[in-house]
């Protein structure tokens, strides 16, 4: 067995495999298919302050090789998961990290410091970046100097782990992965949905409610890995990497490219076993190339 | 119940007509209880453009065997390549997945299917003789008389009323028409119904109307099947949003905001 | 037989299927396969003013639906263009469009108005969104003074229906579609390829010589879609949509959501007929929908 | 030479090992002129990790039968996806493609292939004797016995040197090793080369050093095939980047900028 620990800032993984927020459930919709205490990580579906019903119907329409989706952040708010649904997940033998969400700084800060008191959770992932929620969202996450007032509002609150989960809907990620870097993001997660659309020809409307939705799946996987392989390059935070991984192989590619962890995300639906799977390819890769530890594979890309 | 990832082998593959063929699978495990109304998710090889599982209603179990069927029409390309199967090859679903049919309080039933639509109502129909004693009567509805598949598997169950859009078998028109539904001294008692969701709609304001009991089975599109993506979502006037593949696909039409 | 007459600004157009530059050569390499003269139009590859070597080999790598290619602008030069291809290609009954590239705004003047003397050229398409050179290229195309800049300065050399193709490695594409509409462009055209990466995880190294590439084929389609949607609704100059068009009902999805015209790319390897057998499906889809005429279905998507 | 996209029918799939496959196809039209060391681009159905055609360069041609058949290694998802296809079943082609081996000025040839890049040789060593009356060479490179495919057909052609690298067949070892290469008896005008580039880089230093003229195979990675995304250059002496679908696949070595 090679040695897997990853650390995320404070946050330690026993491998750098972590579950993608909002494909996930909390964990509990894929305990019957894994052993949950395998993960690196399991991140939480997005969570506000509010409850929030999230769009209406339909919601999600297959694409090449993807998907889109346009749930909205339907999620029950920080108070009923602080109350009913973090007793038990947290008697998983894994780190949990939520995924915070709001309309303006306030509302990221309310549900930051309430996380904050939770304390078999390690480390927030600040959402700036989801596309299908019409306030805040994804506006933080692709004007610069909102990404900066939310990190830092976010940060004065929270002191333990702060991942800042990036929108790839950006010319420059890079200046964003900085700019959250220089004001107290522990790390940075990327990449979320990109913004895509789908039409029905038949109808003649769009094949979702919202019109535009997320594009998730091994269609988005080459900008991803470009994503990451920038932003490693650009900051001394590690980079979680994420983006249409569907086994092992494309994990070790996010790896090399300067994830330090990666996230599984729509590759849950097809095979709810794959993120342990996962864990098991990383680590035969490990052994027959004679990497002695994770870390060793970081970035290690020879270009 | 817990769920399963299992591959499963293809021991027939029956095509009915066109557009429907029933697949008979066989897993090498002891099947788990499946309720009558639950589906499997199933994964799709070989098609470039199928990426996510597609969602199948259990249309038969047989526990000795270890063997499930499913009735499935060719919609798209899943569904097309599914049809291709051949005895021998192998197909992976996760199952069983779902909510079930409830009980019935009463043994006055009538299962109103249309199109596919039908497959979860044999099995319910054989579950319902099987587990309570209770022969259910079925009102089936096809476009034309071809259409009418494996009649005789329903037949043997319970009393089976049908209706074409053109005629060629039993009363003339769509289900909601048929004159056993305006017979004054049929005592219905419950509905359990699943089709084209203008059919369900259209039974349900029939069952709404007589204060009648109905249940429906929705097929809203699905990205995991087991409550973790939240793409599958219908609106209840009790819960607001609630999953298809986990609060559903079975809802009584009280819990809908239905127009009817 | 429907009207599938496209205007684009002063260029008029049989019908609206044109073939994306870098992807059809010059037309030749398809005339075994298929009657030009049933084209709406052809893009030919991208022009620089002097030769072009282009980039390295490896150049190209498949990813999921889709491929990453890092070609570089190889071409040799306009002026052998001028005197050896353009003889050639003039004969062709059907509408050239000569793609535009240089490293400067100079250089990008010097190839218009030396196009802009070829009697049988209509219409140039100005790119300013190729992520595979150095210099000039992309970032023209996401910087938007810069796109303002040589959209201007081609303006003032160029007096026939000039395009701007549009670059989508941006964080709002709408800013640039308007800032190119008021500064001289005719039309738009997007999406030119989405920048992105694949990895070799059995060498560690870029599958690409170049590391970064270019994104095309059915996987960007819904961010193609997405973004074709957005610009038709903000501007009034025609839009002319791509971006992983496969058959009919793709380039038909284009135009319900604003494309005028539409043109095909990575298709054209699969399939070399590809182009008009999507002439034949539109045609087929306007009779059956009992359209009289294409312009009824630009932009006819109801929302 | 008009190139052609044509749907043929497959006629026999002949699985030589675990990883060797011969296609035999048909097609309901006449055949065009096939030149060795051209290529076919086939369409890959069915497979979900496909997206592009794969270059496959033709093995050998029966133009009274109108049939081609392309010797296959699986080398990926594509490969595997051809390697399962039965008899009946379609394939499309876009084809004939790419320059071909050169007309030879003389007739002491050696044909130097290793793996798949035997495939071509074969070909041309049939057209060699059939157009030009010449009798050619074979020198062939395999990892070990049980790969040496089909070696018979060589063997009808010419003479047929082998190395294995496990010693089971012929001089252990890689083709550069063979005897006769350094026979000085032996007189070689022409070698005609196709395996892995590391192999026919160190075939065409030999060829260099001895002043032999050398012909070599590419297998770059294409595009298209046919010319129109620049994606499978060769840098080139004379014209720097050149296409390999359409300038190659055959290159004299003399024009490369190969190291050796
Ligand atoms: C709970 C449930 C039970 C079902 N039971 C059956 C059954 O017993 N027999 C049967 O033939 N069909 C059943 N369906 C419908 C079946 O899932 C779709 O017909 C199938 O997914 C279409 O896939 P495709 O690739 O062939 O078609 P596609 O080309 O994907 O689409 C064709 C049509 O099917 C619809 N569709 C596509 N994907 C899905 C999806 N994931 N979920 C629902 N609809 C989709 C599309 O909206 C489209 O109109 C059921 C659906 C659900 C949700
Ligand atoms: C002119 C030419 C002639 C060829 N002749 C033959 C032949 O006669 N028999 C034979 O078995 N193989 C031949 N090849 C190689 C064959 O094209 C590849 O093995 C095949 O494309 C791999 O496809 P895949 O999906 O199985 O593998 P993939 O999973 O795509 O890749 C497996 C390996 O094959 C390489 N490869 C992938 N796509 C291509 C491509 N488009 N072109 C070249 N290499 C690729 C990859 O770099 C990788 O190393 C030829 C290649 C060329 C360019
Ligand atoms: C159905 C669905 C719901 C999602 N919900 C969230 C969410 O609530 N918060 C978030 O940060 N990302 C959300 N995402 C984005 C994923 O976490 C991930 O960034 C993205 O899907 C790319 O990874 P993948 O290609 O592996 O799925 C969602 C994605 C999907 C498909
Ligand atoms: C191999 C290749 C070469 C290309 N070269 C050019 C080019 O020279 N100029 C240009 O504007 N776009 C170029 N493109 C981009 C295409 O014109 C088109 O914008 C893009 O591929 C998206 O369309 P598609 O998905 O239909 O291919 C190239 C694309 C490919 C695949
Ligand atoms: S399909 Fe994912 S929650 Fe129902
Ligand atoms: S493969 Fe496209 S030019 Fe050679």
């Amino acid at each position: 067995m090679a040695d897997l620990i990853t650390n995320i800032s404070k946050l330690k993984l026993k491998n750098p495999v972590m579950t993608a927020s909002g494909t996930f459930g909390f964990g509990t919709e894929y305990s019957d298919f894994i052993d949950l205490s395998k993960l690196g990580g399991i991140v939480v579906k997005g969570i506000t302050p509010k409850p929030r019903q999230g769009n209406p119907y339909p919601r999600m329409v297959e694409t090449a090789s993807g998907m889109l989706n346009a749930v909205g952040l339907q999620n029950k708010g920080v108070d009923y998961f602080i109350e009913h649904i973090y007793p038990e997940i947290s008697q998983y033998n894994t780190e949990i990290v939520v995924n915070i969400n709001g309309g303006s700084i306030e509302e990221y800060c309310e549900v930051a410091s309430k996380i904050n008191n939770l304390d078999k959770v390690n480390a927030i992932e600040l959402n700036i970046s989801c596309p299908n929620v019409k306030q805040g969202g994804m506006l933080f996450g692709i004007h610069c100097p909102s990404a900066i007032a939310v990190t830092k509002a976010v940060r004065d609150v929270y002191n333990k782990t702060l991942i800042v989960k990036l929108s790839p809907n950006v010319t420059n990620i890079v200046e964003f992965a900085k700019a959250v870097e220089d004001n107290g993001a522990d790390a940075v997660s990327l990449i979320n949905t990109l913004l895509g659309m789908a039409i029905n020809s038949r109808t003649r409307r769009p094949s979702l409610s919202t019109v535009t939705g997320g594009l998730s799946g091994p269609a988005i996987k080459p900008v991803a890995l470009r994503m990451v392989w920038q932003v490693h390059k650009a900051v001394k935070i590690p980079v979680i990497g994420m983006g249409g991984i569907m086994n092992a192989t494309d994990a070790i590619e996010f790896i090399l490219a300067g994830a330090s962890a990666i996230q599984i995300g729509t590759a849950n639906f097809i095979n709810p076993a794959i993120t342990v799977e996962i864990v098991e390819g990383i680590n035969d890769y490990l052994e027959q190339n004679k990497f002695k530890s994770i870390s060793d594979l970081v970035g290690a890309l020879e270009c | 119940m817990k769920k399963l990832i299992d591959t499963l082998q293809v021991i027939d593959n029956k095509r009915l007509n066109k557009e429907f063929f029933v697949l008979l699978l066989q897993s090498d495990k002891q099947l788990p209880e499946i309720l009558p109304g639950q589906f499997v998710q199933v994964k799709v090889e070989g098609s470039p453009r199928t990426f996510l599982r597609r969602p199948i209603s259990v249309y038969d179990v047989d526990y000795s065997q270890q063997s499930i069927s499913l009735l499935i029409k060719i919609a798209g390309d899943g569904t097309r390549q599914l049809s291709k199967l051949i005895p021998g090859e192998k197909l992976n679903i996760i199952y069983p997945l779902g909510n079930s049919f409830s009980k019935p309080s009463d043994n006055r039933l009538l299962l109103i299917g249309g199109g596919t639509g039908v497959a979860p109502l044999l099995f319910l129909g054989k579950y319902l003789r099987k587990q309570y004693n209770i022969v259910p009567e079925f009102l089936l509805g096809y476009r034309s008389k071809d259409l009418a598949i494996e009649l005789e598997k329903f037949e043997e169950i319970g009393k089976t009323y049908i209706t074409t859009e053109d005629g060629s078998l039993g009363h003339k028109g769509f289900v909601i028409h048929h004159p056993i539904l305006f017979d004054e001294k049929k005592e219905i008692n419950m509905i359990y119904t699943c089709g084209p969701e203008v059919m369900m709609k259209e039974v349900a304001k029939y069952a709404n109307n007589k204060n009648i009991a109905c249940e429906v089975s929705l097929e809203n599109l699905m990205g995991c099947g087991i409550g973790a993506c939240l793409c599958c979502v219908v609106d209840t006037i009790d819960n607001g949003n609630v999953n298809t593949c986990t609060e559903g696909p079975i809802f009584n039409t009280k819990q809908l905001k239905w127009q009817i």
